[in-house]
């Protein structure tokens, strides 16, 4: 799959999920009890369920549709808030060294010594699991690979002679991180979140499996999953639907991300490559 | 020439570009004869590495191939083999000694596992123990010393010289019949330059193998080869033996190479620099590929049209040049205009002016806390160690020594980029460490740099005019015209301001470098091996460049660098540096015609000479640089000093002058005069 | 080299003792645990003797003080339901854990490994393309669904393997699987990247340039440096592995450590809770010393820096 | 077991055959003809201890049933019937209790069940502050000794189903106790029940074996395991694979899709428990009875208990289940009628109001599905419901401690097969967990707990179901029918009271 495809697929998917809501006869919370686990095609009470309908009998194209906007808001929101600390912290720490950076990877050290799992299960038992905590929750416990990216390169490119030379013009470190630091630190940290972008949706679906994520009446691609799970043998449609989905926008995000990132390491690799 | 060891006809070569396959090498022919050592002397990009990659048959896939040509090695067509076929060549008939020392061997194998390899590969029935010896003797060969536990270290653990010894111990393990040598001195300092041509010379002798030296240098060419040929632009544009082409070049481009360098028996102000950029893969000329930059034939119809073939111009001497026959007067015709432009220029007095000195550092002393190899605590990396001198203003005052010597580190530390753990900076009258934070830094802003590395020293994510106006930006000073003006006035075309670096050469990085350094009207600029990266060429445009807008501006430059002839070249007083401390100082006259310190005459002896028919002694310093974290006691130099006594070790000398009242060196022998010689 | 182990211990040491408090302090706010120790017809009152009892009606600093003083001893409480020590159920847990979890990484970077250099050296783009289109299938599909299908297919439909619960190899099987598979597309991305990475380096050029065959220069050269940025990874991985396969050891019933936080957390058993996180994060920085300890091995520019 | 180490066997003589064919051999000892009795029971979790002294949950009851004995017990049929107890007296309104004990019972360490080792187990369980079964006897304020074998209880009010308590209370070897001390005993414990615990490995197995001297005769199943397997999907998988033989509580969704199967019956029972909504009066938003009555009548019981629930329901019109005793037939379940909630809505002018709605989403089946139901009918007449899905262990502090704020879902199954506990904690203002205060049903519930009369009982609870109803105090739903999973070689059927008790129970037949 090319990049291209990817992103045709990601896009129609998107569009689909912005444009659906508006349609009428796709209330993701209208239920029907009668038309509880109907399948795929079929027309319940006058009514046609193009992709079936779940417990409640609540049409699976609004439900998924309104899901796919809950998983992607939460994952994109979380990478933004993930990526906002960790380019932070790893700047600071990388560039200004001394204790700040002590603490700083001291902490992450702590972070990452606990699995993330653990953590946003004991702290969503605290704070109780809803859109906002899941979001922010997701985006404070997954700064630290890009904290650790940032840091790394902030280490080799502050000693970089064009960050030199803006410090022998007077630049303050504030100048420096700014104008060099950051812009040259974010492609690779664009990398990094589409790779997380994907965790995040399935580490979302794992927490909504384990009842600490998006609650119910409000779907997300994971509960979806979740939620069809004893059903599957009624109507595999429930789970097997939203589960394709959720590998439409990891595996797209990541197709895409490669597919920016291999133009330059395609080219890098074959340089040298072997005979 | 009866039965050449290699024979290379016609070859071409193409790569992928973003724009479509494009021909890097085209045509190119040329015999190695039994015994002989062969030079290819071109710039970046004239196709000589990818050649001898051809021969190699290690052509990256995919990207780059081979389209036409034959490569014999000893009558059989290299190209004409499959991977598998050739590795019985590879190590064997023929094997290469690469440029980069550190990273052509294996980081996490030990040394004599690598070396063994070549041996174990080409001779499967050698047992351990044979082969264990066969590396042994290789690495004595190559004056590797404590071959034994050299064996057990990691290339990690050796120095730069003696990695490349190591790589030539490997390259002539299975004695080769030749041996491809590419740019094999290129990353090391001049002395152990010196060492290592010698080795390689040595073990050339042992094994009786024909040699191919790839090089940009041609100093190192007209010393260790037979014959060579002059590449550009993927074409050889001469060729012959190498006392005929440096005698009497017969191809404007060898004249303008070899007129470019800064020499040291001819003191020129102004270096002949070929003018524009060299022909890259994909965007070549029409025509004779040198035809844009060539001064001789400007406007020939000829020249445009069609690429000129190499004919010979005497029986061994070959040239490709539609206008040949008037190459020599050419030549002349620069010379005469070289000395008069030199004539026409002011040249500055060395030595001190009565006004106080621009810049003027006592005692300056930088030391780094470096966490001990082994064991617990810290140790203390005397990088400078108490260096004064002074720079006059509209002066230029160079900087000379060996890698690891300190030069750079004391440039950084005027720079304000490293703190000074002892002595004064006083800038302009001014001590610069007595200020406050913010005044010292304006003060400071009367001193740039420009660094060595052209790809290193610009943001590749900003375009060239935000590059270029940055210092104004950062002192609140937008002004948009002054980058216009800037960048005109080190010949950065207009159109240049919204390009990001990565579409320009490293001569024009640098450039756009120096406009920037120029940005905050400094009067100090601090050169760190600033033209050093540059080709030879490209190296004499930027030269004038700085020299013309000392001139202009009346700016002083702190020029650092390795290369004595450039330092020489351009500077009013030199000192010379060895771990951490000046030991020679003085007009750049005095200093390079009378060295006084036996550093300053290894160092000069150690210089590759153009002509080839001057023999020059040849003082091989021997030994590596002292680390610099644990100095030898007493004079530092003592352990690589031919002179040396053992009152050496006792103290450390002092700068005593030395015959003119302005030339200095620290030697407690120096003063004796000894001549020199092995 | 000694002080470097010894740098690295007491930076351990150190994350260690934060992990205790951020524990601590985590696991107090999760709200009060005594209504839940008691049944329906329990009163307030027999709620606030609890609360005492159990000394939760202190003062959070002095529960922390106390707290930390009994931990030195390695004293971390009794559980509040389980009437034994909290750091006993949570060691009785640990074999399953590590069994599951080595299994699953031995398994999975086994695989990544086989598959790895099976499409260097074959060089094949098709391979290639295949792999990593298992990879990232594997990587889209949530551990919980991906189980469930395993069970429904082999241990429902083909009645080849159990579904729940511990015991011989067949029952390790399907979750060591479900696990494995996901660190397969890891590792492989990962090897293959610094396999690229590899690719364009000198020695490389060297080897080719002594004679070397292909698959030598792969094995004997490439490898051991493209094994160091893996390395490192897999540190880290394991280590999440050991404490975060929550959803692995639920979907296949097994009796992990992962999931006695879990139901410890839906209890609020505070000390069961702080013990279990302590045991993940002791074994994570543990496991994390040794990889320092092995990329030295590994690496010869370490050993001696 | 022994199919285990046949398979076990099989693996180490493949051992150097691949993954896929050691799978081969599995499945081919998976027919392997198991020569014991043994029956392997899915729970959703395992026991946090087999200590009863100090653990009330009931997954854990369902293994001390089995294990030890108490002084009586429920019957299948919901009566109370003699256990170590052979009769017991009544005195003083219900307020003194003798029971007479039964001569001969066994621990299984062979020594005999004796009245000091009843008295020891109460008097240990009163003492510690600690253990959430004390509440279960706070009534008691004596315990004596009388003659060699009975016992005596004095409480401090009348309570008429005390016989039923002490079925929560099992009793306990004091010597072995206190001779192993509470936390060896706790995994390596001693009963007088129909089983032995053989060996407990935390969170994968309870083991049991028949005990081959109970006083009722032993049990006709040789080894009973209980295996936790925490998911809904894991159970029916655990069961259509074979590798369970009753997998308890199925949820409609897998009733319908395991029915399919070979080798699989549904067994279904109207269970004790029913689901209802209670309302907080004292918030001022749902003080008023009309209110509370548009949403009684918003909800289609009908619909939830036949489509969504499949039939594993009864639409219910009070808390107590019918097979509870003090469940009044005759009272109906609410009907459904939007017309008249939204009438009744415009009544007392509801505007809009937001009503929270609390439910916890992780301790009954469907619960989450059946909250969002009902949701979705009080939108459907314009009430503005805001969910709020909770864990369980979220949800009953608020519960316990009387802090939910509007509206909530809750679930009752009385272990005790009594309404007398749903007086106690839904309705007696003393104690109650409800909201729905009044004088008159205080009354009513202590009047009852001093009654003899079963049938005079029955009318006065009656009564306060009446009152409650009238009031929408509550909002029942429906009375909850369980279905179990089990292999057709079990002969078997589940109890109303949710209970697994072995030891009379299944005959097993083929494998």
């Amino acid at each position: 799959m090319s990049a291209g495809i990817a992103m045709a697929m990601l896009g129609c998917l998107i569009a689909a999920m912005i444009l659906i809501p508006a349609l009428p006869g796709y209330d993701p919370y209208g239920q029907n009890l009668s038309a509880g686990y109907t399948e795929p095609f079929q027309t319940i009470e006058g009514k046609l369920y193009l992709l079936g309908a779940d417990a409640l009998g609540r049409d699976l194209v609004g439900r998924l549709a309104l899901a796919t906007r809950v998983s992607l808001a939460i994952s994109v929101a979380a990478v933004a808030i993930s990526m906002t600390i960790g380019v932070t912290l790893g700047l600071i720490a990388g560039f200004f060294r001394g204790p700040a950076e002590t603490a700083i990877m001291g902490i992450a050290d702590l972070q990452l010594s606990i699995p993330r799992v653990l953590i946003l299960i004991a702290v969503t038992a605290i704070v109780g699991p809803n859109l906002v905590n899941l979001t922010l929750l997701l985006g404070l416990t997954s700064w630290v690979s890009y904290g650790r990216v940032a840091r790394a390169m902030t280490l080799s490119l502050r000693e970089r002679e064009f960050v030199l030379a803006a410090t022998t013009q007077g630049a303050s470190p504030i100048w420096n991180i700014r104008k060099h630091l950051l812009p040259n630190v974010m492609p690779q940290m664009v990398i990094v979140g589409s790779f997380e972008l994907g965790q995040i949706i399935i580490l979302e679906a794992s927490l909504s499996y384990l009842g600490l994520g998006i609650q119910p009446p409000l779907p997300s691609l994971g509960l979806m999953i979740s939620e069809g799970q004893t059903a599957l043998e009624i109507n595999p449609w429930l789970s097997v639907l939203p589960g394709m989905v959720i590998f439409i926008v990891v595996a797209g995000v990541q197709f895409i991300s490669q597919g920016f990132t291999a133009e330059g390491a395609d080219a890098r690799t074959s340089a040298m490559a072997a005979p | 020439m009866t039965d050449p060891v290699l024979s290379v006809r016609n070859l071409t070569i193409e790569v992928m570009t973003a724009t479509g396959p494009a021909r890097a090498v085209e045509n190119v022919s040329f015999d190695v004869a039994r015994g002989e050592a062969f030079g290819v002397v071109g710039e970046s990009g004239s196709g000589k590495s990818l050649t001898m990659l051809a021969i190699m048959g290690l052509l990256p896939v995919g990207q780059v191939r081979v389209t036409a040509g034959e490569i014999l090695l000893e009558g059989r067509n290299l190209l004409n083999l499959s991977f598998d076929e050739l590795r019985a060549f590879r190590g064997k008939q023929v094997s290469m000694v690469f440029q980069d020392p550190m990273t052509s061997f294996n980081p996490v194998i030990p040394m004599g596992a690598q070396i063994g390899e070549i041996v174990r590969i080409h001779q499967p029935a050698a047992t351990a123990d044979e082969v264990r010896r066969r590396v042994v003797d290789l690495l004595d060969l190559v004056g590797v010393p404590d071959p034994e536990r050299c064996y057990r270290q990691y290339p990690h653990e050796f120095s730069g010289g003696m990695r490349q010894r190591a790589m030539i111990a490997m390259a002539v393990a299975n004695d080769p019949a030749l041996l491809i040598a590419d740019e094999p001195t290129t990353a090391l300092d001049v002395t152990i330059q010196a060492q290592v041509m010698a080795v390689l010379a040595k073990a050339r002798q042992r094994t009786q193998a024909s040699m191919i030296l790839v090089t940009h240098d041609l100093g190192l060419v007209a010393e260790s080869v037979d014959r060579i040929a002059v590449m550009y632009g993927g074409r050889i544009l001469e060729t012959g033996g190498v006392d005929a082409i440096f005698e009497a070049p017969g191809h404007p481009y060898t004249v303008g190479l070899l007129k470019s360098l800064p020499r040291f028996d001819r003191a020129v102000d102004t270096l002949h620099a070929i003018p524009g950029q060299p022909a890259m893969v994909g965007n070549r000329p029409s025509g004779c590929l040198f035809h844009p930059r060539c001064g001789l034939g400007e406007g020939r119809v000829d020249c445009r049209a069609r690429m000129p073939e190499l004919l010979n111009a005497t029986p061994a001497h070959w040239v490709a040049c539609h206008a040949r026959g008037e190459t020599a007067r050419w030549a002349t015709r620069i010379d005469v205009d070289l000395r008069q432009r030199a004539s026409a220029l002011d040249r500055a007095v060395p030595g001190f002016s009565e006004s106080q000195p621009l810049l003027q550092v006592e005692n300056l002393h930088t030391h780094f806390r470096v966490a001990r190899s082994r064991g617990w605590g810290r140790e203390v990396l005397r990088a400078v160690n108490g260096v004064s001198f002074a720079i006059d203003r509209r002066q230029t005052f160079g900087l000379v020594g060996e890698s690891g010597c300190g030069k750079s580190t004391l440039g950084r530390t005027l720079l304000g980029l490293h703190r000074a753990t002892g002595g004064r900076v006083v800038l302009a009258g001014r001590d610069v460490a007595q200020m406050n934070r913010s005044r010292s830094r304006d003060l400071r802003r009367m001193m740039q740099v420009v660094f060595q590395d052209p790809y290193a020293s610009l943001d590749p994510r900003m375009d060239i005019h935000d590059i270029v106006a940055e210092p104004l930006m950062i002192n609140e000073m937008r002004d948009d015209a002054r980058v216009r003006e800037l960048m005109d006035r080190v010949g950065l075309p207009a159109d240049a301001a919204r390009r990001k670096p990565a579409e320009f050469s490293g001569g024009q990085r640098q450039r756009i470098a120096i406009a920037r350094a120029l940005a905050l009207n400094p009067e100090l600029i601090i050169l760190d091996e600033a033209v050093s990266s540059l080709d030879v060429s490209i190296q004499a445009q930027v030269i004038n460049l700085l020299k013309q807008l000392q001139q202009e501006f009346g700016i002083a430059y702190l020029f650092i660098s390795h290369n004595l002839a450039v330092v020489r070249h351009v500077s009013d007083r030199v000192a010379v540096m060895y771990l951490g401390r000046i030991v020679e100082v003085g007009p750049s006259d005095l200093v390079f015609n009378d060295p006084r310190h036996p550093y300053t005459k290894a160092l000069l002896a150690a210089v590759p000479v153009l002509d080839a028919r001057r023999t020059r002694t040849k003082f091989v310093l021997t030994g590596d640089i002292p680390n610099p974290v644990r100095p030898p006691s007493g004079c530092a130099f003592r352990t690589r000093c031919a002179l040396a006594q053992p009152s050496c070790a006792r103290a450390v000398p002092e700068l005593t002058a030395q015959g003119h009242p302005e030339h200095f060196a620290a030697c407690f022998v120096a003063a004796s005069n000894t001549p020199i010689r092995t | 080299m000694t002080r470097f182990v010894l740098f690295r211990i007491g930076q351990s040491v150190f994350t260690v003792f934060g992990v205790l408090t951020a524990a601590f302090f985590l696991v107090r706010l999760s709200g009060d645990p005594t209504a839940l120790l008691l049944p329906e017809q329990a009163t307030a009152a027999e709620v606030a003797a609890l609360r005492t009892e159990l000394g939760l009606d202190r003062p959070l600093w002095l529960q922390y003080g106390l707290f930390l003083g009994k931990a030195l001893q390695g004293d971390f409480g009794m559980s509040f339901r389980q009437h034994s020590s909290a750091l006993g159920l949570v060691l009785e847990r640990l074999p399953a854990t590590l069994e599951l979890a080595l299994t699953a990484f031995v398994l999975g970077i086994g695989m990544a490994f086989v598959a790895g250099l099976a499409l260097r050296l074959s060089g094949s783009r098709r391979l290639r393309a295949l792999f990593y289109w298992i990879a990232f299938v594997r990587q889209a599909i949530p551990i919980f669904w991906f189980g469930l299908l395993m069970i429904l297919l082999f241990s429902v439909s083909l009645r080849w393997l159990p579904s729940l619960g511990r015991g011989g190899i067949e029952h390790l099987i399907l979750p060591a699987l479900t696990l494995a598979t996901f660190e397969f597309a890891l590792y492989l991305r990962l090897l293959d990247a610094a396999f690229s990475e590899q690719q364009t380096q000198d020695y490389v050029r060297t080897a080719y340039a002594k004679g070397q065959t292909r698959a030598r220069t792969i094995l004997q050269h490439m490898l051991p440096n493209a094994l160091l940025p893996i390395v490192t990874v897999a540190g880290i991985n394991l280590g999440v592995l050991l404490g975060g396969a929550v959803v692995t050891e639920t979907v296949f019933s097994w009796p992990g450590v992962g999931r006695l936080i879990v139901q410890s957390v839906s209890q609020r058993d505070y000390p069961v809770i702080i013990a279990g996180i302590l045991v993940t994060s002791v074994v994570f920085v543990l496991i994390n010393l040794l990889v320092d300890l092995l990329y030295a091995v590994l690496d010869p520019r370490v050993r001696l820096s | 077991m022994t199919q285990q180490w046949e398979r076990m066997t099989f693996i180490r003589l493949a051992g150097a055959l691949t993954v896929a064919s050691l799978m081969g051999f599995a499945a081919s000892t998976t027919a392997a003809q198991a020569q014991e009795r043994r029956l392997v029971v899915a729970q959703s979790a395992d026991v946090l201890t087999l200590d009863p002294s100090v653990n009330t949950a009931a997954l854990a009851i369902n293994v001390y049933l089995n294990v030890y004995d108490h002084l009586t017990q429920i019957n299948a049929d919901g009566s109370v019937g003699p256990s170590l107890a052979l009769s017991w007296d009544i005195a003083d309104g219900a307020k003194v209790w003798t029971f007479k004990v039964r001569g001969g019972a066994k621990f299984h360490d062979g020594t005999l069940v004796t009245v000091d080792d009843i008295i020891w187990t109460y008097k240990k369980i009163l003492a510690d502050a600690k253990s959430p079964v004390r509440p279960y006897l706070k009534n008691v304020t004596a315990i004596d000794k009388i003659g060699a074998d009975s016992v005596r209880f004095t409480l401090d009010t009348p309570f008429i189903t005390f016989d039923r308590q002490v079925t929560l209370v099992s009793v306990l070897p004091q010597k072995a106790y206190e001779a192993l001390g509470p936390e060896k005993f706790s995994v390596q414990p001693i009963g007088s029940g129909p089983f032995k615990v053989v060996r407990w490995v935390k969170d994968s197995m309870v083991e049991l074996v028949a005990n081959a001297d109970y006083w009722g005769g032993a049990p006709q199943v040789d080894r009973v395991t209980f295996r936790p397997v925490p998911t809904e999907a894991a159970r029916a998988a655990g069961l259509a694979s074979g590798e369970l033989d009753i997998v308890p509580v199925l949820p409609p969704t897998l009733v319908a899709s395991l029915s399919q199967r070979p080798g699989i019956r549904i067994e279904k029972v109207p269970s004790n428990r029913t689901v209802y909504v209670g309302f907080n009066v004292t918030n001022p938003g749902l003080a008023d009875v009309k209110l509370r009555r548009a949403i009684d009548h918003a909800i289609d019981r009908e619909a939830i208990t036949s489509k969504l629930l499949r039939g594993m329901g009864t639409p219910i019109g009070q808390i107590p289940a019918p097979v509870l005793f003090g469940h009044d037939p005759a009272i109906k379940a609410t009907a459904y009628d939007p017309a008249r909630s939204r009438q009744l809505l415009a009544e007392v002018g509801y505007k809009g109001e937001k009503i929270v709605f609390q439910y916890p989403n992780n301790r009954w089946a469907f619960a989450e599905e059946v909250a969002q139901a009902i949701g979705g009918y009080l939108k459907a007449v314009g009430i503005q419901v805001e969910l709020q899905s909770m864990e369980f262990s979220a949800f009953f502090p608020l519960w316990l401690g009387n802090k939910l704020g509007h509206m909530y879902m809750f679930s009752l199954g009385i272990t005790v097969m009594d309404a007398d506990l749903i007086l106690n904690l839904e309705y007696e203002s003393e104690v109650s967990h409800g909201y729905w205060r009044n004088a008159e049903v205080d009354n009513l519930a202590k009047q009852q707990r001093a009654e003899t009369d079963p049938e005079q009982r029955k009318k006065i609870m009656s009564q306060v179901w009446r009152m409650s109803q009238e009031n929408a105090a509550f909002a029942p739903i429906y009375n909850e029918i369980q279905a179990y999973g089990v292999r057709d070689r079990v002969k078997w059927s589940p109890r109303p009271d949710e209970r697994l008790n072995f030891g009379y129970g299944p005959i097993l037949t083929g494998n």
